[in-house]
């Protein structure tokens, strides 16, 4: 027999003022059930609490109803002073007569006739619910970043650092991303590489990391605490533990006219090649489409060479399994294609620019090679069609972004900025040049971004036109720019030597596949989305899964890094706990009923549900039924509802315990 | 029109979600913003939980109205549980209809968390909508004989 | 006479919103003859977003525009910015304040309208004749009458001139349309 | 294979060599050019500057007696006519409430549904390759530049044809047949179309610009698609020359033109003659 104890609150005069708090008390106490009705001032304060505690044990309560405020503001609360005198929290209910009542009805009859309802409902709960026990998930101490880029990198030491272990896979020959190649950054203009490479080198030495480049995620499955991962190792025909990196293979290869992708098209790379001296790790690998080995069956001199004998034309893709309770999404951007292939519908690149047709009309990302110092000018800025260094350039941005007839209607958020650096280090280095940039907004904000910009205007006598550019022609190897200063109403055509084009922040490749494969959601553009922009900004819908850096919407190095240490936090949380508990208030299939029809399985937001087969002592099938996965299951209840056979039900929220609610204020 | 008429106060069961609307009418407490004592809120976690039997229930128990309410599109805690819900609403409704359930007493409305004004509003409309429609008679006499 | 130029029918004639503008400029840019313009196409959008029709209506740019679409194609926000100008110069030439100095663009395209009216197709040597005449009654220019006045016998020696033009042979229909069109307008 | 013909007012005035060539090319590869009958103006630019209905009435105007006629493909040599035939088909097509309107205004039933093809996409209907193999002689000796002009290829989402900023179909026919077409920057740019008249200075200068483009990039003639840019860059040569002395004289060719000659049609049928600037 149900023993319920009913504690009618008076929070001071919150409640009592509009509801006659000791005649719901005498209401509630002439109920079946209810063993005893007491009202207090104050539930919650100390002596409230202990009231209740020493209820319990005295009474040898099973459950009890609190009549006070919110379950948002108390329920916890409760639930704890329940549990610490031996009562099974969950037998915890309560009544809103405040916030639903006392102070919304002025009408002091009406609002203690509501009340006495709001308990009676309350009431007629708690004598169906069940005790219910935390569940405990065991968790795998590992976190899987994917890209190693300046977010993943410094994602996994921060994890590592404390002590964890990460699993880091990068798609490249080598870690260190975009930001591995560019030159200087904004606002403080220290160079990129000299801050990250010794990040990058951290990353191939910490104890805690391993690191597998040239590498993709396949598969993931499994929930939090407990993924599954399946790593595609590409075939990389070089034997990275027996290589030494000494050079002597690239240095020998006679295949030599592969456009380096670090450089952008504007260097020529060998068939085995690192993608820049500093790479980590400092091994490289055959590029299979160049190498004239593994096309054409003849040459293989680095073969020869080789003293530490690490290189394998047998080489093969391969499967490696990782275990991790977490994953770190880094994936990061590549930018708009501004030619004329384009990979969404609706795009359509700018013709009128004439990219991929003037060598000298380049993108944002081949400038910053050509700035750099371990570029392939060695960071002289020197123009890809004759090697002339412009005398002038003209920087145009928001191409592609904001952009909704060809490109894409965001911001991509940086280019204001890095412009501006770029108007700067080609005035430190070529001191007559005139650079022109046209420009829509200046979106300088940012701490010292602002600053930044007018000194690229004041000190360093950026030209700025307030305009977009429409039309970049070519004449005896000049480049004619015609474009506009809308703040002077003046048409301006500019002849340029080089232009350089600003072109918008898409997510990389690939990333909308990894994101399907981790169950999290991406925007139009195939950004992944965060599970709330302003609270849960490095959570996914995915419980375990985090996200950070541009593959989550255009941002900064500053900001990818702030956004990677919080996910690193997220992960520590995690990990912080031996087993990870979970609220017991998830779906529950009665397997004797489940028709398996999987109806809920389509309708689950969280793809918590399995089928599962019923199979008999001798294995044969008997019928295949629907499970709730209980790492996975958040509790809302959506397959309950969509249940022909209603063999599903929600802890908590009962379909008994709703019915017979709803039954009480018959 | 006759007194008893005029002072008749239906009985209505309100079917929220815990994160968005139940919050909302949360917000209108803290607010003080007064309305009509009629509502009696069920707290579910999502509006997705909401099936067919849960609506006849209500009206079962006496109810003149049902209202179901839970987050905007797009913002549902559970990621799609309000537009599952939603979906179904269109087939209960004609469902109900069929079955000779006056669909004038059952309300489908989105209320955020920060929406306690409009709680008030759709409360206050829902109470004087049915206030004018007066007491669920005709099913509670099918129910009785049944 | 009231206006019935507004933000709103020019929308309308045009297929576009001009408040999707967000001045960047493009068409100005782009624009073969920005450079004779009094008011850049950017500014004209710029007028109309704010509501300020006269001025736009009776800018000389409207007729200086060519047509040759270049300002739409290439329009981040697809404005019709063409469409628009098409959209004032209806309005300027209904409401009569085409700028003076360009009147003679405006009697073209009405003597060319006419043109057609009249013949369903184009007579060269009567657009010719009339719109030198209406032209030279608006602003008295010798020169402008007389020139090309060398050109027609060669393009007689080419073969390239009819002195007769065609004519369809359904011309009342062509009549009936004008009218229709003149009326819903 | 067998097109409507819908010349246009210029091909049957003054640009009456456009046609001839038109006409001598296409009876050459044996396509059947059936005329529109009863034909009337598209409106052209007076249209759509003075009265919007007007410029879709016209147009659907033809457009329904072509339906009428059973021609489901129109040729419109003239690029204004083409375009404004195609962007009248599609309003009409998209829009039943116009269509019923309009069909009222012109007292025919339009559906819209007629495809209206420019002088390029015949040639490349009837297959590139087999002209090739109808040419009796090499172009080689032709370093043309091709010039689009405005509405050959705008607007994009009406017309649909080649790449509206760096358009290559000219020069991949030419091409084909020998001639060496050179790339340059003026493909697109306008030269003033139908202004020639009513302001003669803008369109002086604009040609200008494209005459001058095309020479500095080496080509020795140039090649058009459109009775007006003929007119603006030949016609106005001599004028062009005189105010802004032009090193030297460019002929302007007809797309037709020069396709006729690769297969041996002589030049007078084809009315070169007739131009103003001809080959010394």
């Amino acid at each position: 027999m149900a023993k319920i104890g009913v504690f009618t609150c008076w929070c001071g005069e919150n409640i009592a003022q509009n509801v006659d708090v000791q005649h719901v008390a005498a209401e509630i106490a002439k109920l079946p059930n209810v063993h005893c009705s007491i009202e207090y001032k104050y539930m919650c304060s100390e002596p409230g609490q202990a009231m209740i505690r020493e209820k319990i044990a005295a009474e040898k309560l099973t459950g009890m109803v609190i009549a006070s405020c919110s379950p948002h503001m108390h329920l916890n609360t409760f639930r704890k002073a329940a549990k610490n005198a031996g009562l099974n929290p969950y037998q915890v209910e309560m009544a809103n007569i405040r916030e639903h009542c006392s102070w919304v009805h002025r009408n002091r009859e009406e609002a203690t006739l509501k009340a006495v309802d709001l308990v009676k409902m309350a009431v007629a709960k708690v004598r169906k619910n069940q005790e219910l026990v935390p569940i405990d998930i065991p968790v795998t101490k590992r976190v899987l970043v994917v890209g190693g880029g300046v977010a993943g990198i410094q994602a996994a030491l921060d994890i590592a650092d404390a002590g964890y272990e990460v699993v880091m896979v990068e798609r490249e020959p080598s870690i260190g991303g975009r930001m591995a190649g560019l030159s200087e950054t904004f606002p403080t203009l220290d160079c990129s590489q000299c801050i990250l490479t010794p990040r990058m080198v951290d990353i191939g030495q910490h104890p805690n990391i391993t690191l597998h480049t040239y590498s993709e995620v396949a598969k993931v499955e499994g929930f939090i605490g407990n993924f599954k991962a399946s790593i595609l190792k590409k075939a990389r025909y070089v034997d990275v533990n027996t290589c030494t990196g000494c050079g002597t293979c690239w240095n020998s290869c006679p295949s030599k006219k592969t456009p380096s992708e670090f450089d952008f098209g504007l260097g020529t790379r060998t068939a085995i090649y690192v993608p820049f001296p500093q790479a980590v790790p400092a091994k490289p690998v055959i590029d299979q489409n160049a190498c004239i080995k593994l096309t054409k069956g003849k040459c293989g001199v680095c073969m020869k060479k080789c003293q530490a004998n690490a290189i394998d034309f047998d080489d093969k893709d391969a499967l490696v399994e990782e275990e991790v309770g977490a994953v770190i999404v880094a994936t990061g951007f590549k930018l708009f294609q501004i030619g004329k292939e384009q990979d969404l519908e609706g795009q359509s690149g700018y013709g009128e620019y004439g990219y991929d047709k003037y060598p000298d009309v380049i993108d944002s990302l081949q400038f910053e090679r050509l700035a750099s110092a371990s570029g392939p000018t060695n960071g002289e800025i020197r123009r890809p069609s004759d090697g002339k260094v412009p005398k002038n350039i003209v920087f145009i941005s928001c191409v592609g972004s904001r952009d909704n007839a060809k490109g894409v209607p965001y911001c991509s958020k940086v280019c204001c900025m890095y412009t501006a650096k770029h108007t700067m280090l080609y005035k430190h280095k070529v001191h007559d040049g005139v650079a022109h940039v046209f420009y829509m907004d200046i979106r300088a904000g940012g701490k010292n971004y602002e600053e930044f910009v007018r000194r690229a205007i004041e000190q360093d006598g950026a030209q700025y036109h307030r305009g977009r550019v429409s039309k970049i022609t070519e004449k005896h190897g000049t480049l004619i720019v015609r474009g506009v200063d809308t703040l002077a109403g003046l048409p301006l055509t500019i002849e340029a030597d080089m232009v350089v084009l600003a072109s918008a922040i898409k997510p990389t490749n690939g990333a909308q596949e990894l994101a399907q494969k981790l169950n999290v959601g991406y925007d139009n553009y195939g950004f992944l989305s965060e599970s709330h922009p302003k609270l849960r900004p490095v959570e996914t819908a995915s419980a375990g899964v985090f996200v950070c850096g541009a593959c989550q919407g255009p941002k900064d190095i500053p900001e990818s890094v702030a956004q990677a240490s919080a996910a690193a936090a997220k992960t520590l949380v995690i990990f912080s706990k031996e087993e990870l508990t979970r609220d017991p208030e998830i779906a529950k299939v009665n397997e004797k009923v489940c028709a398996g029809c999987f109806t809920c399985q389509r309708v689950c937001a969280f793809n918590a549900i399995e089928q599962v087969d019923i199979r008999s002592p001798n294995g044969k099938l008997i019928k295949r039924i629907a499970r709730v996965n209980p790492g996975l299951c958040m509790g809302c209840g959506t397959c309950v509802a969509v249940c022909p056979s209603k063999s599903v039900d929600l802890s908590g929220t009962t379909e008994q315990q709703v019915y017979s609610m709803v039954k009480s204020l018959t | 029109m006759s007194d008893e008429k005029e002072q008749f106060e239906p009985k209505i069961i309100a079917y929220v979600c815990n994160w968005c609307t139940y919050l909302g009418a949360d917000l209108a407490g803290t607010n003080r913003l007064e309305y009509p004592a009629n509502v009696r809120i069920v707290r579910l976690p999502c509006t997705g939980r909401i099936d067919f039997n849960l609506m006849v229930k209500a009206f079962e128990a006496g109810a003149d109205s049902v209202l179901v309410s839970g987050c905007h599109p797009g913002d549902c805690h559970y990621t799609t549980g309000n537009f599952h819900a939603r979906r179904r609403w269109i087939l209960f409704r004609s469902l109900l209809d069929t079955m000779g359930i006056d669909v004038d007493r059952i309300h489908f409305t989105w209320i955020s968390a920060a929406e306690g004004k409009k709680w008030q509003e759709v409360v206050t409309d829902i109470t004087e909508s049915t206030r004018k429609l007066g007491p669920y008679t005709a099913y509670q006499r099918v129910c009785g004989e049944s | 006479m009231r206006s019935e130029a507004s933000v709103a029918s020019i929308d309308d004639l045009a297929h576009t919103r001009v408040c999707e503008c967000y001045q960047c400029g493009k068409c100005s840019a782009g624009c073969p003859v920005g450079e004779q313009m009094d008011i850049l196409p950017h500014q004209l959008i710029r007028l109309v977003q704010l509501g300020c029709l006269e001025e736009a209506m009776s800018a000389d740019s409207i007729w200086k525009c060519v047509s040759c679409l270049t300002c739409s194609t290439r329009c981040p926000k697809s404005v019709e910015c063409a469409g628009v100008v098409d959209a004032l110069r209806e309005f300027s030439a209904k409401e009569d304040v085409v700028s003076k100095r360009e009147r003679r663009t405006e009697i073209f395209q009405r003597v060319f309208l006419e043109n057609i009216r009249r013949n369903g197709r184009l007579n060269e040597v009567e657009l010719v004749i009339v719109f030198k005449t209406k032209g030279f009654l608006n602003d008295l220019n010798v020169p402008l009458l007389l020139k090309d006045a060398t050109l027609a016998p060669r393009m007689l020696g080419r073969g390239k001139f009819h002195l007769v033009g065609e004519k369809v042979k359904n011309r009342e229909v062509v009549q009936r349309i004008f009218s229709r069109c003149e009326a819903t307008a | 294979m067998q097109v409507g013909y819908y010349p246009g007012c210029a091909l049957h005035g003054s640009s009456n060599d456009y046609e001839m060539s038109v006409r001598a090319c296409l009876s050459k590869l044996q396509i059947d050019v059936r005329e529109i009958d009863d034909w009337i103006c598209c409106g052209a630019s007076a249209a759509h500057s003075l009265n919007q209905k007007l410029s879709v009435a016209l147009p659907a105007r033809t457009l329904g007696l072509a339906e009428r006629d059973g021609l489901n493909d129109i040729l419109a040599p003239c690029p204004m006519c083409s375009m404004e035939l195609c962007k009248a088909g599609k309003a009409l097509a998209e829009d039943p409430e116009l269509r019923v309107e309009i069909s009222d205004i012109v007292e025919l039933e339009i559906t819209g549904k007629s495809r209206v093809l420019n002088l390029i996409q015949v040639l490349q209907e009837f297959g590139v390759e087999k002209i090739q193999s109808l040419a009796t002689r090499s172009l080689s000796e032709f370093k043309p530049a091709c010039y689009y002009g405005c509405l050959l290829t705008r607007p994009p989402k009406v017309l649909k044809f080649d790449d509206c900023e760096q358009p290559e179909s000219m020069e991949k026919i030419l091409g084909l047949l020998g001639a060496v077409p050179v790339d340059w920057n003026f493909k697109t740019e306008c030269c003033g179309a139908g202004m020639t008249l009513a302001n003669e200075d803008t369109v002086l200068d604009l040609s200008h610009k494209i005459i001058s483009d095309a020479i500095d990039h080496g080509a020795n003639c140039l090649v058009v698609a459109c009775p007006m840019c003929h007119v603006n860059l030949d016609m106005k040569q001599a004028a062009v020359k005189e105010r802004f002395g032009v090193q030297r004289d460019m002929v302007v060719y007809y797309l037709s033109d020069l396709v006729g000659i690769a297969m041996g049609i002589d030049e007078k049928d084809l009315g070169v003659d007739r131009h103003y600037v001809v080959k010394d």
